[in-house]
C-alpha cells in the first residue's frame, strides 16, 4: 500500500526499521538524546531501543567517528551522526585515512562497513562555519561510498541500503529536503551497488541533473521551463561515488544539452565532475551546446539575509542558465 | 572545592574588599549592560526579528567582566560561540554587537560574521567563532606570537566545559606547557554542553584536572563572583606577564537560557526548571548590588539609575541597528581574499 | 647571473630568504630540528635562525597548525610545514573552516596569512596512510589560495610569494620534484595573485596541463610524442586556487585538443575540473576531438612494488591516451 | 618512579615467582623470536632487499609479549606504526610478517599494507596502521562494541608516548572513561617520538598523568619486565573483565634502533650513541635469561638452542618470503569495494 511521507519521516523510518531489524545496528553522535535539530528524523530513538544502542556523545567528533569505526570492524553496524558537516572535518582522519582505506590495505580480510550520516544545514543566517556542503570532497575518496538522497523514498531506503553495505558509507543529508514528500511502499533493502542515477522526469530538449537538494530545485526549474516551450529531463545522482553515469549518458545522447547542479562550491566539485564524465564518454557531435553548470556562490557563506539571497542558487539561476543554450 | 558545583552556596553578597567604588561600579554597570544587551536579543529572537542563532550567556556575566577588568588592548582575546560577553566586557560596543546580529554593515564584523563571529581589534578582542574548541589552539597560537614580539602580550582563550572533550584543547595546553607560552585560558563550566549535563559526557566535573595534567598552574574559582575572578585574574595575568607561562582558570557558573535561542527554563528539549530555579539565586549581578548596598558604596536608587541609563542606551541602540543598512551584495565575493 | 638549482634547494633558498628579509616569518611543524624527511630543503635553518624561529613541534597537527593560524593572525608569517598530506588531515579544521574563512567572516577586518607546506610523499611502498595527493580537496575551499609547484624556479619563487600573500595558502610540494632542476636569477618576490599557468613547452597539436609533479611527466610524455609527429603544448597549472585558464583556453584554442593530467583521485578532482572549465568557455566546434584526463588509480596506494608499477601514472600513459585523439 | 626513567636502575635479572618454566620459556622464546625477526628485517633493510618503510621496536620486546601472555584469541588487539612485536607476540607467524613487509601475496594483509599494516584476526590482532594515534579511537569502539555485545571481550590499543600529544588520545579516554567501556591502553613509552625526545614535546615523563585526568585507573611500570608485565595485566584484564572500565598502563623503555631503518645509534640524524649503550643494560631478554640461567630453570646451553632454532625458523621463513609471489594486479582495484 503506498503512503505519502516527508524526508524525515523517511530516515525516522529507515532508523525503525534498522535498530528492529538488526541488533549489531546502533546509532551514536552528538545530540541523540535531544535531536531537536534533525528535526523529526530521530524523534524517540534513544526512548524505543535504549540508551545502549542510541548513544549521546560528548564533542569529541574524532574519537566518536573512530569508535564508530572500531565497532563497525568488530561486527557492529553503526551510524555515526553529525549534525553538521562542518564539525565532521574534524573526524576525517576516521574517515578517509581509516574507514575508507581498511579493507583494501588489510588486503580484504577486514571491512569497516560504518554509516556516517553527515547533515548539511544551512541557511537560517548561521554562517561561514556552520553550512558548509562539503560532499565534494567525500566522493573524491576511493572506498567510501557516498550517497545524497533528494527525495522522502530514497531517503529512508538509502539509509538502509548504507547500513547493510558492507562498505563504509557517507550519508549525506541536506535539512533543506526534509519537508519534501514522497510516495513510499514498505521497505524492501535494496543493494546500495545496485542504485543508479534516477530519471525524475523525463524530458527531451535539455539534460538536468541534480545533485540532493539541487534536484528539487531542478524539478522546479523544469516546471518553469515547460511554460517556457523547454521540455528538461531531471536526473537526480543519488550515489555521488562510485558514480554511475549510463543512465545520464543516454539521457544526454537523447537531449543533446546538459547542466549540472550542485549546491557545493565549484573548484573541483561535483558539478565539474559530471561535466568531466560526459565529455569523455560521448562524441562532441552529440552535443549541441556547451555544457553548463550551476554551483554555489564561491565564498564563505554569508551571515546577513540580504547577502544569502545571493548566495544560494534558486531555480530562477538554472532556468535562465539553461535558456541560454538554446 | 564540591561546594562550588552546588547551587545552594556562594549565593551571598561579595566581597569587595580591596577594590574601590569607582572600579566597582564599572563591575556592575558592565554585567548589567550584558545582561539587559542580551535580554534584548532574546526578546527578539522570540518576536522574529533576529534569525541569527544567538547563544546568550545570561547569568554568567561576572566571568568577562572580571577578566577584562585585568587586560590591555595589546592583549589578544578569543572567543566561541558564545561571546556576546566578552566582546561587551571589553567594549560596551553595544552597535557593534546589535547590527552584528542582525547582519547590518555597521556591525563588528561588518554584517559578514553574525552572533557568532564578533570582532573588535582596537580592545584586543581577536574573533570569536563557533567551532567549538577552534579558538584554542588559535590563542595558544597568539601567545606564541606574543613570546616572539617580546612585547608583554598575554592571549586570552575562552570556551566552556564541552569545548575540552575536543582534542584540539588539549593539544594547545600540551604546546603552551612545553613551549612556555603566555596564555590564558579561561574554562566556563557551566557544566552543558547544549542538552547534556557533565556528568553525562566526562567522569568529572571538575575541568582544571587536565591543566594539572598538562602541568599547567591552575585555580577554580566561582564564576559568579566579579571581584574574586578581577584579582585572581590580577595575579594570574602578572605571573603570565613576567613567566611567559600559560595559566588556566575554571570559573564554575550557569547559564539561564536555552543552549541557544531565548527560552529559560527549556534547554534543547531538555527542561531544567527547578535546578535553574535555585541556580538564579547565584545571580552574579545581584550578589554585587547587596555587597554594594549593604557597603554603602551605592544606593538602591543609584543602582536603579544605572539600570534605567542602560535601558536607555540599549533601546537606542537597538533602534541604530534596526535602521542600519545591509552588507554591499558585492562583499560576498570581494572579501573572500585580499587585494594583496 | 643564472644558476641551475634544484627543486629542494629552490625551496631551501626561499626559506633562508624569508627568514633573513622578513622577522616576522618562522616555520614550525614536525621535524624541524632534524629535518631528514624533506631532503635539503630544510638544511640547517634551526641552526641559522634559531629554535625560536624555526620551531619543532609534538605530534599534534590540529594544534600547531592552528597555532600558526593564531600567530598570523597576530602580524606574523608562519609557515607550518606537514611532512605529509596524509596527517595534515588532522588538522583541517583549522585549514578550511578558520583560515580559509577569516577574512571573509570578520568583514576584511582581520587576516590569518598562514602558510601551509603540505608534503606529498608517495611511493616507496609506504600505502595507504603515507601517499595521499588531497590538493583537489583544498582547491575546493574559497578563501585558500592552492599552490603546487614542479620546477625548481617555482618551488622558491611560488614559496616566497605565497608566505609573502595576505591569505593563507596551501604550498604542496611533490617529494618527486625535489630533484629537478631549473635556471634561476636572484629572488625578485612576485604577487602570488598575479601568476597564471605556464607554458612549459610550446607545440600545436594538443594542449597537455599538468599539475605538479604531473607536469614534468607531461615534459617526458611531450618529448616521446614528437618522434611519433605530435607537437604537444605542456602548460603547468602552478595555481589550484583561485583558478586562472585564459593561457590555457588560448592554448586549447589554438591545439583544439585538450588532455590533463593529475596525480590525484579521478572523482572531483581536479583533472575533471580543468575539463569542466574548458567546456564552458569554449565553443565546442573548437575541438576536434573529446577532452581526456589521465588520473591516479582510484584506489588506495598499495605497498607491493608489484602493485605501485600499475598505480603511479607514467609518461607513456600520457602518450598513450594523446594517441587516441588522433 | 623517577628511577623508571633513569637507565642506571633495572638492569638486573628479572623476579621470576609465580611463572613455571614452561611460560618462562615461552617468553623468553617469544621475545627472542621477535628481536631475531627484526634483526633480519634489519639486515635486508641495509642490502636494500626491503623497500617498505619499517619502524623497529628491538628492545621493546617485553611488552608484547607480556600484554599477549594474558589475552583471548576474542580479544581485539590494535597497533600503530611500530607493531611487528604486538603480531608476532599473538601468532608467531613469521612468514605473515616477513612476506608482508615484501609486499608478497602470502603476507599478512595479501601483501596490501607492509610493515605499517599488519592484521592476523584470527588471535585478535585487529591491525596496526601508522596514523599516530589512529587506533586508539578504534580500539575505544571495538570496546564499545564488547560492552554491546556482552562477550567479556577486552579491547587493547597499543601506542607511543607520541601518540599522546595527539587529541584523538585524549577524547578516547574521556570516552572510554565516561561510557565504561572494556578496553586497555598500553602506552609503550620510549621516551622518543621519531629524532624527538620527550622532554622537548611535553612537560612531563610521566604519561599515566593522562589517565589520571580522565579518572582511569593507571599504572607505569618497567617495560623491559615481561614477568612484571605479564602478572600486572592479568590482573588489569581480569578487572576490565569484570567491571567494564578502562585500564591504563604505560610501560617505559628504549628503543634501539632509529626510528624508522637499520641503523642503531642514529636517529633520523640524531645521534643518540652514548644514551643508547646505558639502555642496552635494560636489555629485556638479557634479564630474563639471567633469571633463568640463576634460577636453574634453563641452562645457557639450552638457552643457545632456543637461540639457534629461532635463526633457522627465519633463515627458512625469510626464505620463502623471498621466493613468494606478488600480488595479482587485479587486487589494486577489486579490494577497494565489497562485492556485498
Ligand atoms: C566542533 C563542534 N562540535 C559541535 C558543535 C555544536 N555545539 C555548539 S555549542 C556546543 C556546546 C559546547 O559546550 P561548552 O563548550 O560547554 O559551551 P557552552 O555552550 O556551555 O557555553 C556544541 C556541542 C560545534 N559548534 N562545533
Ligand atoms: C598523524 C601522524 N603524525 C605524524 C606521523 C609521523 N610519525 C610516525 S611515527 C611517529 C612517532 C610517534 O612516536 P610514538 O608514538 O612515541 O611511537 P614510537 O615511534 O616511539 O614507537 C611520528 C611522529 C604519523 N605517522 N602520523
Ligand atoms: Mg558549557
Ligand atoms: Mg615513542
Amino acid at each position: 500500500m503506498k503512503r505519502e511521507i516527508s524526508y524525515a519521516e523517511g530516515i525516522l523510518e529507515a532508523f525503525n526499521y534498522l535498530l528492529t531489524n538488526h541488533q549489531n545496528v546502533f546509532v551514536i553522535g552528538q545530540g541523540l538524546w535531544s535531536p531537536w535539530y534533525v528535526g523529526a528524523s530521530m524523534k524517540d530513538l534513544d526512548v524505543k531501543y535504549g540508551k545502549e544502542r542510541v548513544i549521546d556523545s560528548p564533542v569529541s567528533e574524532l574519537a566518536v567517528t573512530g569508535a564508530a569505526v572500531g565497532a563497525s570492524i568488530c561486527g557492529y553496524r553503526p551510524v555515526v551522526v553529525h549534525p553538521r558537516m562542518d564539525f565532521m572535518v574534524l573526524a576525517i582522519d576516521q574517515i578517509v585515512n581509516q574507514a575508507a582505506k581498511w579493507r583494501h590495505m588489510f588486503g580484504g580480510k577486514s571491512i569497516a562497513p560504518v554509516t556516517i550520516r553527515g547533515i548539511i544545514n544551512r541557511g537560517g543566517e548561521q554562517g561561514a562555519q556552520h553550512s558548509q556542503a562539503l560532499h565534494s570532497w567525500f566522493a573524491h575518496v576511493p572506498g567510501l561510498r557516498v550517497v545524497m538522497p533528494a527525495t522522502a523514498d530514497d531517503a529512508r531506503d538509502l539509509l538502509v541500503a548504507s547500513v547493510l553495505s558492507d562498505d563504509p558509507v557517507m550519508f549525506i543529508d541536506d535539512r533543506w529536503c526534509y519537508e519534501h514528500k514522497s510516495q513510499v511502499v514498505d521497505i524492501e533493502p535494496v543493494r546500495l551497488d545496485s542504485v543508479e542515477p534516477r530519471v525524475l522526469k523525463e524530458g527531451n530538449d535539455v539534460t538536468i541533473l541534480g545533485i540532493g537538494y539541487s534536484s528539487l530545485l531542478c524539478l522546479e526549474a523544469s516546471t518553469n521551463l515547460e511554460k517556457d516551450g523547454i521540455s528538461a529531463e531531471v536526473i537526480d545522482l543519488r550515489i555521488l561515488n562510485p558514480i554511475k553515469v549510463k543512465n545520464i549518458l543516454k539521457s544526454v545522447e537523447k537531449t543533446k544539452r546538459f547542466v549540472v547542479v550542485d549546491g557545493g562550491w565549484t573548484n573541483c566539485g561535483m558539478a565539474g565532475e559530471l561535466i568531466a564524465r560526459v565529455m569523455e564518454n560521448i562524441s562532441i557531435s552529440d552535443l549541441s551546446a556547451s555544457p553548463k553548470r550551476v554551483t554555489l556562490t564561491d565564498a564563505p557563506a554569508p551571515t546577513s539575509s540580504n547577502l544569502e539571497e545571493d548566495y544560494y542558487t534558486k531555480s530562477v539561476d538554472i532556468e535562465q542558465v539553461v535558456k541560454t543554450m538554446f | 572545592m564540591d561546594k562550588l558545583f552546588d547551587p545552594k552556596y556562594f549565593n551571598d553578597e561579595l566581597a569587595i574588599e580591596g577594590f574601590g567604588s569607582q572600579e566597582l561600579t564599572k563591575f556592575l554597570d558592565a554585567m548589567i549592560l550584558i545582561r539587559k544587551a542580551e535580554e534584548k536579543l532574546a526578546e527578539n529572537i522570540e518576536n522574529g526579528v533576529i534569525k541569527c542563532p544567538c547563544h546568550l550567556g545570561v547569568g554568567q556575566e561576572a566571568i568577562a567582566v572580571g577578566v577584562s577588568s585585568v587586560l590591555r588592548n595589546s592583549d589578544k582575546v578569543f572567543g566561541a560561540h558564545r561571546s556576546h560577553s566578552h566582546f561587551l566586557a571589553l567594549n560596551s560596543d553595544l552597535d557593534g554587537l546589535f547590527s552584528e546580529v542582525l547582519g547590518k554593515e555597521s556591525g563588528s564584523s561588518k554584517g559578514m560574521g553574525g552572533s557568532m563571529h564578533l570582532i573588535d581589534r582596537s580592545v584586543g578582542f581577536e574573533g570569536s567563532v563557533p567551532i567549538v574548541s577552534a579558538t584554542i589552539p588559535i590563542a595558544t597560537g597568539a601567545a606564541l606570537a606574543a613570546k616572539l614580539n617580546k612585547k608583554g602580550e598575554v592571549a586570552v582563550a575562552y570556551f566552556g566545559d564541552g569545548a575540552t572533550e575536543e582534542g584540539a584543547f588539549h593539544e594547545s595546553l600540551n604546546l603552551a606547557s612545553t613551549h612556555k607560552l603566555p596564555v590564558l585560558y579561561i574554562c566556563e563550566n557551566n557544566l552543558f554542553s547544549s542538552h547534556l549535563h557533565i556528568s553525562l559526557r566526562q567522569p568529572s566535573q571538575r575541568i582544571a584536572r587536565f591543566a594539572e595534567s598538562h602541568l599547567i598552574e591552575s585555580a577554580t574559582l566561582d564564576g559568579n563572583n566579579v571581584t574574586e575572578i578581577s584579582k585572581h585574574c590580577q595575579k594570574a595575568v602578572d605571573k603570565i606577564r613576567n613567566t611567559n607561562r600559560p595559566y588556566f582558570l575554571e570559573l564554575i557558573t550557569y547559564r539561564w537560557k536555552g543552549h541557544v535561542g531565548y527560552r529559560e527554563d527549556m534547554d534543547v528539549g531538555v527542561k531544567r526548571k527547578e535546578d535553574l530555579l535555585v541556580w538564579r539565586n547565584r545571580d552574579p549581578i545581584r550578589r554585587l548590588e547587596l555587597a554594594l548596598i549593604n557597603s554603602k558604596t551605592l544606593t538602591q536608587d543609584s543602582i536603579n539609575d544605572i539600570h534605567a541609563s542602560i535601558d536607555f542606551r540599549i533601546k537606542e541602540s537597538w533602534k541604530r541597528a534596526i535602521d542600519g543598512v545591509f552588507p554591499e551584495k558585492n562583499n560576498l565575493l570581494d572579501l573572500v581574499y585580499s587585494k594583496k
